[in-house]
């Protein structure tokens, strides 16, 4: 049986074809599921939540997509182990459901910024076999909100747990600790700002996006 | 009506003594009630093309790709392999000077919405910009708010933005240019729908935001010149929502590939008006309308304010009246109302409705078809700035890398997503714009055109460079220009010395497209970008779409590897001398554009050799900045003096045409054997090296020419950054 | 002395946000019959004079906070 | 009843927004102490008790509109 990964759609998700494309790219099978509906985690070895602009951004990004009936089954799916990863705004949707620690704010250079960024891998998260501590990788980011922030003393919380898994090797965008992406403490729930769906192919300019999704889904 | 209520009637509605007559006559009677709204919407210059359809024409031409052409929302092409494209350029000048985010926005929507409403998925963007100097009046803060509105709409929607250009000059100052571009496809089976209503007794149904009273008479305001007060005259912004047309794009190509749909058309300019009634007259067929129908946002509308709202994100479709439920429940899901607000007729007339009076009975052909035809008076063309020989110098590298004109556009591409769709292979950092088309793995080619400066110098020669110039920075990467769009930006059609221009630049441009076998398929008109009297530069905006088989081994656009060699392909028709630095612009020489044509073609061949790796077309400031912007990082080049380049000056020496190549010691050879028997000449000029550029022995450090080519727009906008 | 700046859109101008946050509203049985979505502003201005605080802030919101063009705005002394 | 919910950011994370409105401020002139820049909800509540309408502002505030984590909020009666 082919592994099926769950791509999570809500209203103003614009990353699920490329991240589809990604999926299929690595051979696996990929299924939506839509915002409004809920799912049977069992069907499913992976979830992936893509970035976009779910509700416009509005309010807050990822706030109203945070509340959607399908994120009480990712919920339960993330709580039972399956490996769930969020990029861009789905890391956004993720932290406002409270999944993920900290919050995504405002760029401190006010700007939206897309350009291809060094990342240096810190900690590895409990699925990233593909992945060495310590390597870099070189992906686009795309956001206008991806400045992470995190009160101190749940920043020494995440740090002792191991939970920064990823950084910038310059801080593009003000982040706390040059912070990337971070995972929940059980390891299976990671987000990330920068795009491994943009970088696939050499066509696209670079292929170390096949990493981080090969140890998300094998 | 007394003559004093007329005239006041002419200026509400902007239509004048002759327009008004002839209304009378087409009526039979002079036009009452909503009447006048309708013909002041759709007999604007925005919506009628009065002073240009004649000249249009010239556009005519068509190649056997051609599916869709001038007429449609948006032109089409046939790439084959089960591939089509749409695509189409549109102006939002005057919005964006009034409030430049909000403009620049609605400017990305509405094209948008050109192109998903024939059935094809928005799949890139691209945006040309005009502005004044830095030190305009309010410049800085027009460049920074168009820019974020075009990245706040477009990134939101979700359509990558790929390229664009960027243009600087003090005949902007009082009116910038906001011009967009937006390419769709359609894959195997993706119908191509039409705006032709059909079959009477079906529904028409609108979709998606509401109506308010934003930019009532906007099209007919577009369609004059600014005046003084113009800052205070306005009329509720329109605001744009991007998340709405995200869900207006995957709900309607949804009911379209369903085949739930017989036509379908956004509301553009003048709003219901125009899309209802080009349907109708497009289809034949008479239309039965119920304005009290029409959602609407702000409960006092009356039915004027209806009919002319241009709230945005808004469709109207025709549908069998058995598939309305089905295209609510689409709707529905994504998040999205549908209503009836009317039925087709058997007859040819529309008929509007409020609540329950029919208070306007007429046949849209009277409004679209019967719109008045100027042909304005024009002199035929004379080149004034054509000289015996050069009169000034060029400008010096340094110069240029941080003027306006030269600095880096990185502060505005960075904030435009450009990649999100998975497809981008060429960003905005290249010449050309590359999209991977998705099932047939190929490359579609995009690239915008028309450079002010030469605009200024000729506007016969510009008209020939806007097609001339994007052809050749696409066969210079190994793609064959298809077709291209336009957006023809000038100043008051009734001088004749715009009109000229006008002329010259459009048989020019249709002239070049003929020889390209690139037509025009789709394009606008915005005239009267006059502010106080004073006129932009004529701009034919362009845009050439091109393909190439394979998205691997397209040429570089920066040297990639140290000691390959450096080639210089010149056909020399033209030298010149721009107008920066106050300069009275001049040429010399003559092109010959069936020549160029036939070059390109060779261009095109040359850049498909295997031992070329990377190319540039040399433009603005000539060879000297065009060698430095194929410098990358360490890789920069040293390149002597030559017959190509006799002294110092001549490196900033401005011509058509020339194209500079690096690769392998064996190209020249290929190169030399290509341009045989051409008139043209192939000369190796240098060689890539490290950390510097050296131009007949004057050595810069590269690194410092890296800080001036960055920092140069922070220092002409301090405020942005 | 800390004065608010309360921005709205205007009235007969689309409030994108507003509308969206409206719908989400409703989907989770919170209904309200109508969400605007604007700014807060909140400036500390070196001056004790209530009225002159006030004119100073009517001046900076005129200036560069508000765009007339689709926004209103209201002002308030923060008590604290 | 109409309800407003003032949103500022939490002193301790660094207000982009507001840094840069100081600083254009102090480019003309028009120095502040500080300056804040957060969002202001305006909340049209099928309810004519002002208790129980803050009430339900409240329960709406803290299900969406405002993040604990990085924002604080305060309710107002809107008097017109
Ligand atoms: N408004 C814009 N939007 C997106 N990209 C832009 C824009 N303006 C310029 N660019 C990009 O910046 C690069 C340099 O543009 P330009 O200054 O026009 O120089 P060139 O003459 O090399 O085309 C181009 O590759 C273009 O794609
Ligand atoms: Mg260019």
């Amino acid at each position: 049986m082919k592994k099926t990964v769950g791509i999570l759609r809500f209203l103003g998700t614009n990353c699920d074809r490329d991240v589809w494309q990604s999926v299929e790219a690595l051979g696996l099978e990929a299924q939506w599921l839509w915002f409004e509906d809920q799912f049977r985690c069992e069907d499913f070895t992976a979830f992936i939540v893509p970035g976009g602009f779910s509700y416009g951004d509005y309010l807050r990004c990822g706030a109203l997509a945070a509340k959607a009936p399908v994120m009480s089954s990712l919920r339960e799916a993330a709580a039972k182990g399956y490996p769930v990863l969020g990029i861009c705004n789905g890391f956004q949707i993720l932290t406002e459901a409270g999944l993920l620690p900290g919050a995504l704010v405002r760029n401190e250079s006010r700007k939206f910024i897309d350009k291809w960024v060094e990342l240096k891998i810190a900690n590895l998260a409990g699925w990233a076999t593909a992945l060495r501590s310590g390597e870099t990788l070189r992906l686009p980011v795309a956001h206008g909100e991806g400045r992470f922030y995190v009160e101190d003393d749940e920043l020494k919380r995440m740090h002792d747990q191991g939970q920064v898994w990823m950084t910038y090797v310059e801080n593009i965008n003000g982040s706390v600790e040059a912070i990337a992406g971070v995972s929940n403490r059980s390891k299976n729930v990671c987000g990330m700002m920068p795009h491994p769906e943009r970088a696939m192919f050499s066509w696209m300019g670079g292929e170390d996006g096949r990493s981080v999704l090969n140890s998300l889904l094998r | 009506m007394t003559e004093q209520e007329l005239q006041t009637h002419f200026k509400k509605y902007r239509l004048n003594r002759g327009e008004y007559d002839r209304i009378c006559s087409l009526l039979g009677r002079p036009p009452r009630g909503v009447e006048w709204a309708l013909f002041s919407a759709l007999w604007s210059e925005h919506c009628s093309y009065k002073s240009s359809r004649l000249h249009l024409k010239k556009f005519a031409f068509k190649s056997k790709r051609v599916l869709q052409a001038m007429g449609e929302n948006a032109g089409v092409i046939d790439l084959g392999q089960g591939e089509k494209v749409a695509f189409k350029m549109e102006s939002h000048n005057h919005p964006s000077f009034i409030e430049p985010f909000q403009g620049a926005a609605t400017g990305v929507g509405g094209i948008l919405r050109d192109i998903f409403t024939m059935g094809a998925r928005p799949i890139a963007l691209a945006n040309y910009l005009c502005f004044g100097e830095p030190s305009a009046k309010r410049m800085q803060t027009l460049v920074e708010g168009v820019v974020s509105g075009i990245s706040g709409y477009g990134n939101c929607v979700g359509v990558p933005t790929v390229t664009g250009q960027t243009e600087f000059h003090s005949s902007y100052n009082t009116n910038i240019l906001v011009n967009a571009l937006a390419v769709g496809l359609f894959c195997d089976g993706d119908p191509v729908v039409t705006s032709n209503a059909r079959g009477a007794g079906n529904l028409v149904v609108y979709v998606g935001a509401k109506t308010g009273r934003d930019g009532v008479h906007g099209a007919s305001m577009a369609s004059e010149a600014f005046g003084a007060e113009s800052e205070s005259k306005r009329p509720t912004i329109q605001i744009g929502d991007p998340f709405m047309e995200k869900l207006l794009i995957e709900s309607c190509l949804e009911v379209m590939k369903r085949d739930l749909v017989v036509a379908i058309q956004d509301m553009g300019a003048a709003g219901l008006t125009s899309s209802s009634f080009e349907m109708a007259a497009k289809g034949g067929v008479g239309f039965r309308i119920h304005l009290d129908h029409v959602p609407l946002r702000d409960s006092s509308l009356g039915p004027e304010e209806i009919l002319l709202s241009e709230s945005q994100e808004r469709m109207l479709l025709v549908c069998e009246p058995g598939k309305l439920e089905a295209i609510k429940a689409v709707f529905h899901r994504w998040g999205l109302d549908a209503c009836s607000i009317g039925e087709v007729t058997t007859g040819t007339d529309v008929e509007l409705y409020w609540k329950g009076d029919l208070i306007c009975q007429i046949d849209p052909k009277l409004l679209t078809d019967n719109a008045p035809m100027y042909d304005r008076p024009y002199d035929s063309w004379t080149a004034r700035n054509k000289k015996q020989s050069l009169q000034a110098e060029p400008v010096a590298l340094d110069k240029s890398l941080r003027s306006v004109e030269g600095t880096s556009r990185q502060w505005i591409y960075q904030q435009y997503d450009q990649r999100v769709g998975g497809a981008t292979v060429r960003d905005c950092e290249h010449d050309v714009a590359v999209v991977r088309l998705p099932h047939s793995g190929r490359a579609l080619g995009l690239v915008l055109g028309c450079r002010p400066s030469i605009m200024r110098l000729d506007a016969r020669l510009g008209g020939y460079d806007a097609a001339f110039y994007p052809a050749l920075e696409l066969a210079a990467k190994g793609f064959q220009a298809l077709a291209m769009t336009d957006c023809l930006n000038f100043g008051n059609p009734e001088k004749p010395e715009i009109m000229s221009e006008f002329v010259a630049s459009v048989d020019a441009l249709a002239d070049a497209a003929k020889l390209l076998d690139a037509p025009v398929i789709s394009g606008n008109v915005s005239f009267y970008n006059e502010t106080l009297k004073q006129n932009i530069t004529s701009t034919p905006a362009t845009g050439l779409v091109g393909l190439r088989d394979n998205v691997d081994s397209i040429p570089s656009s920066h040297f990639n590897q140290n000691c390959e060699r450096i080639y210089l392909w010149r056909f020399d028709a033209i030298q010149m001398v721009g107008d920066q630095l106050g300069r009275n612009p001049h040429f010399t020489g003559d092109m010959n554009p069936a020549q160029v044509a036939q070059w390109l073609g060779l261009v095109l061949r040359a850049s498909h050799l295997p031992n070329i790796h990377a190319t540039k077309v040399v433009g603005k400031f000539g060879l000297g900045y065009a060698l430095y912007r194929m410098c990358q990082g360490e890789l920069g080049a040293r390149v002597e003096l030559g017959e190509w380049a006799p002294d110092l000056a001549a490196f900033g020496q401005e011509r058509m045409y020339e194209v500079l190549f690096s690769g392998s010691q064996s190209a020249l050879k290929d190169l030399t054997e290509l341009a045989h028997g051409s008139e043209t000449s192939v000369w190796d000029i240098g060689g890539v090296t490290r950390g510097e550029l050296t131009l007949g022995g004057e050595r810069k450090d590269l690194s410092a020419l890296h800080g001036l080519y960055r920092g140069g727009w922070s220092e002409n906008f301090p405020g942005l950054s | 002395m800390k004065i608010g700046v309360k921005i709205l859109p205007k009235n007969e101008v689309l409030d994108t946000q507003g509308r969206t946050v409206e719908n989400t509203l409703r989907a989770h049985q919170r209904e309200v019959n109508q969400c605007r979505v604007g700014k807060y502003v909140q400036l500390d201005i070196n001056e004790s004079d209530e009225t002159k605080a006030l004119a100073r802030a009517k001046e900076i919101a005129e200036f560069v906070l508000y765009n007339p063009l689709i926004e209103t705005y209201e002002l308030e002394v923060v008590k604290r």
